[in-house]
């Protein structure tokens, strides 16, 4: 039960941050709490057992992210500009948006079920047969770079898409020809 | 931050500390957390330190985007290459038994080894780069 | 080797060729490379078309893990079809960029724009192949994460905004479509598309699989630029450089297209979709009012490439109607406007992008009097319209024949009023461009523009004879269509 | 208490429609890249929450275990991950270039530099 009241705890700390994140008018403090709201969540992977996800988005979310965040704002206008309290067209969308999602929960598996569809069949697969067939201990890096290596190989392509984006988008053809002058 | 004393020493001190602990991350992700994404982000973020602290003239000097541009490619290359490499050996892309046909576990951990140290690569490449485009673009 | 791993290498060769390329540095030896690319990877979808057409389906385990426990490549009629189409057209599209794209992006960075390029044609092929839900959302994001960019690469800084709007309305899809797939996989526990049509006709009630199939239907309509989901394409087109306009317009959509079709009909199946759930309504009103309101905005545009950006819109809205019909007819009909649309958008980008070549803009006014002096060019827009608007023997008209047949077929006569009407109105904004450059004085500084260099007419040509021939010779295209159409509805039954 | 069953859900409706109305709803565009991490964020807290099972241990193999949770998920939003801080990175790669071509990062008023020139 103490486990449960904790989770209850930082869930609901994370909806604060979520909320702060979106409120505030400063660019800097929004984006400091999309910092605090990322390592809640690794917090919170942690309990669900979720430790490589948790150590990633520690690293990405709180990390890299809030990097780039604060790199970019360094020139932009630090607040953003006042605005309507509420927007109605998009509270609206937001409504049914939500709506639709919380009528397709009433039926989900209870959470933690052992017996969900999503523990029975593929999964289990995984977990008896990893070490054996991979000699890798950790299911989670025996099904993404083995079992699911495909994947992988194309989130690790994500990446690179992500750095010729940028390369593209923003680097400096000035001084890009003078370098290659030199 | 170049002239503050304790910040350029203390980043002297953790910097090799960091890189050791992301090729520790990026080598043990089969039997803990982590693996070559998590350990890539960290030996990047050695480098962001490296850039914070000493500035960009220093850090273009260390790592040119001369080198980490095809760094970024070599990363996905390696992973990409390693399921050539079994398809030449007879088998199917990313079969990693083909590695090993003798003992197939054997090629499967060899297999998920060099594709983490690909995903390591071209990440922290990725990571380096995305830092220095956005920062520099602000420097003009 | 290359024989039974051709599923893979479909993806993996413009992949390896998208990494290869930011080391060349030199632009030619780029576009040459992404050129090879192209015509490989053309070359194996005829050949995996020939082989799914004689043998049946073809499955390829990644991995050597057997499916659901590793990803899975399967190769049907439907997408054997679509692959046909993504990769033709960007063999001619490439062919097209060697000079538009020296011309429009500057010469340091022409290298990563081809390596950008090919990532969006990987994406946009893997997504097709693929027979893995989750798989079909990473390459997703690839080939968006590379659209994204190749948009904001246009020369003005409009093209930032549109390509910062499509950002945020692409990765809202993208997200929805990443939470339909969650849905799925709570309720039965796989990721694999087979697994799933096999698992899911027992959960018919469940509201996990109901609310997730809300979410994939309008992620994917998002991608399809489905009315009125539409709103990142018009910028998008009107700004991004004329190579990348031409692509997108011939194959993202038609992407787009495939993915609402593969989910309505292989994974949910006919009976979910449109029967328990009424999909099909929902589609036939969303484009009904796609064709009407697409072509009526279109009309009022001055500016040629935003007006064809709204007829894609009505265009995707026809493809719309095939697949909302949901009888054979209906569905040949939509699958093969998939196959002519590519055909005819792709042809009138690429005139267009002729004229930019040479005149800089795309506006109305700029292009008065150029029908003399770019003859081939023009000549190209207006075969190309013709195909448009559906006038025979162009392929055009051979959709919409279907089409106004399907509709006959099931009762839905309206609807064959509306492809009329829809038609009627291609045919006023079309007829205002081929006014503008035929019957109108060039303006001064036009008086010596010359006709656009053959290495862009070629490629264009090319395009415009396909409709020519495709609206004469239909065996290929309507027999490929309406066998994919007599798959997908046949998985009813189970029988692939 | 049967309404704890379904706690972890809600709050990721939640989460993700407040990212959901940030993102359509402010004009910044900074705030729209931040309500969009929030919205990518939400989403994988239902797919980590579909892998928990109540008393596993972290899928790593391990001689006392008696129950892992289901790693699948867990590779698949390592995955959703990179891609979000993928796409976060184009996202403010244009911010940058759209706050250098019309210098402001508020929607409404590039809407009217737009205009202005007439087009």
């Amino acid at each position: 039960m103490t486990t449960y009241t904790l989770d209850i705890i930082l869930l609901f700390l994370l909806v604060i941050s979520a909320v702060a994140a979106i409120s505030v008018r400063s660019l800097l403090a929004a984006s400091m709490f999309l910092a605090i709201y990322s390592l809640l969540m690794a917090q919170i992977w942690v309990h669900l057992q979720a430790v490589d996800v948790a150590f990633t988005e520690a690293a990405v979310g709180a990390g890299i992210s809030t990097v780039l965040l604060v790199g970019t704002l360094v020139y932009i206008k630090a607040d953003e500009a006042p605005a309507p309290l509420v927007h109605w067209p998009s509270l609206a969308a937001v409504m049914i948006t939500g709506a639709v999602l919380i009528y397709g929960t009433l039926d989900m598996p209870p959470f933690g079920d052992p017996t969900a569809p999503t523990n029975l069949h593929v999964a289990p697969y995984y977990i008896a047969h990893s070490l054996e067939q991979t000699q890798v201990p950790n299911f989670v890096t025996s099904v993404l770079a083995s079992y699911r290596g495909y994947d992988t190989l194309f989130e690790t392509a994500v990446i690179f898409t992500a750095g010729i984006s940028l390369i593209l988008l923003l680097r400096q053809s000035s001084k890009h020809k003078r370098k290659k002058r030199s | 931050m170049k002239e503050n004393l304790i910040v350029r020493e203390a980043a002297r001190l953790l910097i090799p500390f960091i890189l050791l602990f992301g090729f520790y991350v990026i080598a043990h992700g089969e039997i803990s957390p982590g693996g070559g994404f998590q350990g890539g982000v960290i030996l990047a973020s050695a480098f962001i330190l490296y850039t914070l602290v000493y500035g960009s003239k220093d850090s273009e000097r260390v790592l040119s985007f001369r080198v980490s541009d095809p760094l970024a490619s070599l990363g996905v290359l390696i992973y990409a290459g390693v399921g050539v490499a079994t398809m030449l050996l007879g088998g199917l892309f990313l079969d990693y038994n083909e590695l090993n046909p003798a003992h197939p576990p054997a090629g499967q951990a060899l297999g998920i080894s060099l594709v983490e140290l690909g995903v390591g690569i071209t990440v922290s490449a990725v990571m380096i780069t995305l830092f220095n485009e956005i920062t520099r673009a602000l420097r003009k | 080797m290359i024989g039974n791993n051709l599923p893979v290498l479909i993806v993996v060769v413009p992949l390896l060729a998208a990494l290869v390329i930011p080391l060349v540095r030199k632009g030619n030896v780029a576009w040459f490379v992404a050129m090879t690319a192209c015509i490989a990877v053309f070359a194996g979808a005829i050949e995996l078309l020939v082989r799914v057409s004689d043998h049946g389906p073809i499955s390829y385990a990644l991995g050597n893990w057997p499916p659901p426990i590793g990803i899975e490549y399967r190769i049907d009629r439907l997408n054997a079809f679509v692959l046909l189409i993504v990769s033709g057209i960007s063999v001619v599209v490439t062919l097209f960029a060697r000079l538009s794209v020296a011309r429009e992006i500057p010469a340091d960075r022409v290298h990563f724009f081809y390596s950008a390029y090919l990532m969006c044609i990987t994406g946009l092929l893997g997504i097709t192949i693929t027979g893995d839900a989750f798989n079909l959302y990473v390459l997703l994001e690839i080939s968006s994460l590379a659209t994204y960019t190749l948009v904001a690469m246009g020369a003005q800084p409009h093209a930032l905004r549109a390509s910062f709007n499509y950002l945020v309305l692409g990765t809202i899809g993208a997200t929805f479509l990443l939470i339909g797939i969650g849905h799925l996989y709570m309720a039965t526990g796989t990721l694999n598309m087979l697994d799933l049509h096999q698992r899911l006709p027992s959960l018919m009630e469940s509201r996990t699989v109901r609310s997730g199939f809300a979410f994939i239907i309008v992620g994917a309509s998002l991608k399809l630029a489905l009315f009125p989901l539409h709103l990142w394409l018009p910028s998008a087109y009107t700004h991004a450089p004329s190579a990348v306009t031409a692509l997108l317009a011939a194959t993202a959509t038609k992407v787009g297209a495939y993915i609402l079709l593969r989910f309505l009909f292989t994974i949910f199946g006919v009976g979910f979709s449109f029967h328990v759930l009424r999909a099909d309504v929902a589609l036939l009103i969303a484009a009904a009012v796609a064709i009407v309101a697409g072509s009526l905005i279109a009309i009022r545009q001055q500016n040629v490439k935003r007006m064809l950006a709204y007829s894609s819109i009505a265009q995707i809205g026809y493809i719309t109607l095939g697949i909302g019909l949901a009888s054979v007819t209906g569905l040949t009909a939509g699958i093969l406007h998939l196959f002519n649309h590519a055909l005819m958008k792709g042809a009138l980008f690429l005139a267009l992008g002729c004229v930019v070549y040479r005149v800089g803009s795309a506006h109305i006014d700029a292009l008065a009097g150029l029908g003399r002096r770019m003859p081939w060019t023009f000549a190209a827009f207006t075969l190309a319209g013709l195909s448009l608007i559906g006038i025979p023997p162009t392929a055009g008209f051979i959709s919409k024949w279907y089409l106004v047949r399907a509709a006959f077929e099931t009762g839905w006569w309206p609807i064959a009023v509306l492809v009329l009407v829809g038609s009627l109105l291609a045919l006023i904004y079309i007829w205002r461009v081929v006014e503008a450059a035929y019957f109108r004085p060039a303006p001064r500084a036009h008086r010596n523009v010359e006709e656009a260099p053959l290495s862009l007419l070629v490629p264009t040509w090319i395009l415009v004879l396909a409709n020519l021939y495709f609206g004469i010779d239909t065996d290929l295209s309507v027999g490929a269509a309406s066998r994919a159409a007599a798959m997908l509805l046949g998985t009813v039954t189970g029988s692939p | 208490m049967q309404w704890l069953g379904h706690y972890n859900y809600w709050i990721y409706i939640a989460l993700m429609m407040i990212g959901f109305y940030a993102v359509i709803a402010k004009p910044n565009l900074v705030k729209k890249v931040i309500g969009l991490g929030l919205f990518q964020t939400a989403a994988f807290l239902l797919y980590i929450s579909i892998g928990m099972v109540e008393g596993g241990t972290a899928p790593i193999a391990w001689e006392h275990a008696i129950l892992y949770v289901n790693p699948l998920p867990h590779v698949l939003i390592l995955t959703a991950i990179v891609v979000a801080v993928s796409t976060l990175a184009v996202a403010l790669a244009l911010v940058i270039a759209i706050n250098r071509a019309y210098g402001t990062v508020e929607s409404d008023q590039i809407d009217a530099q737009d205009i202005k020139p007439g087009r």
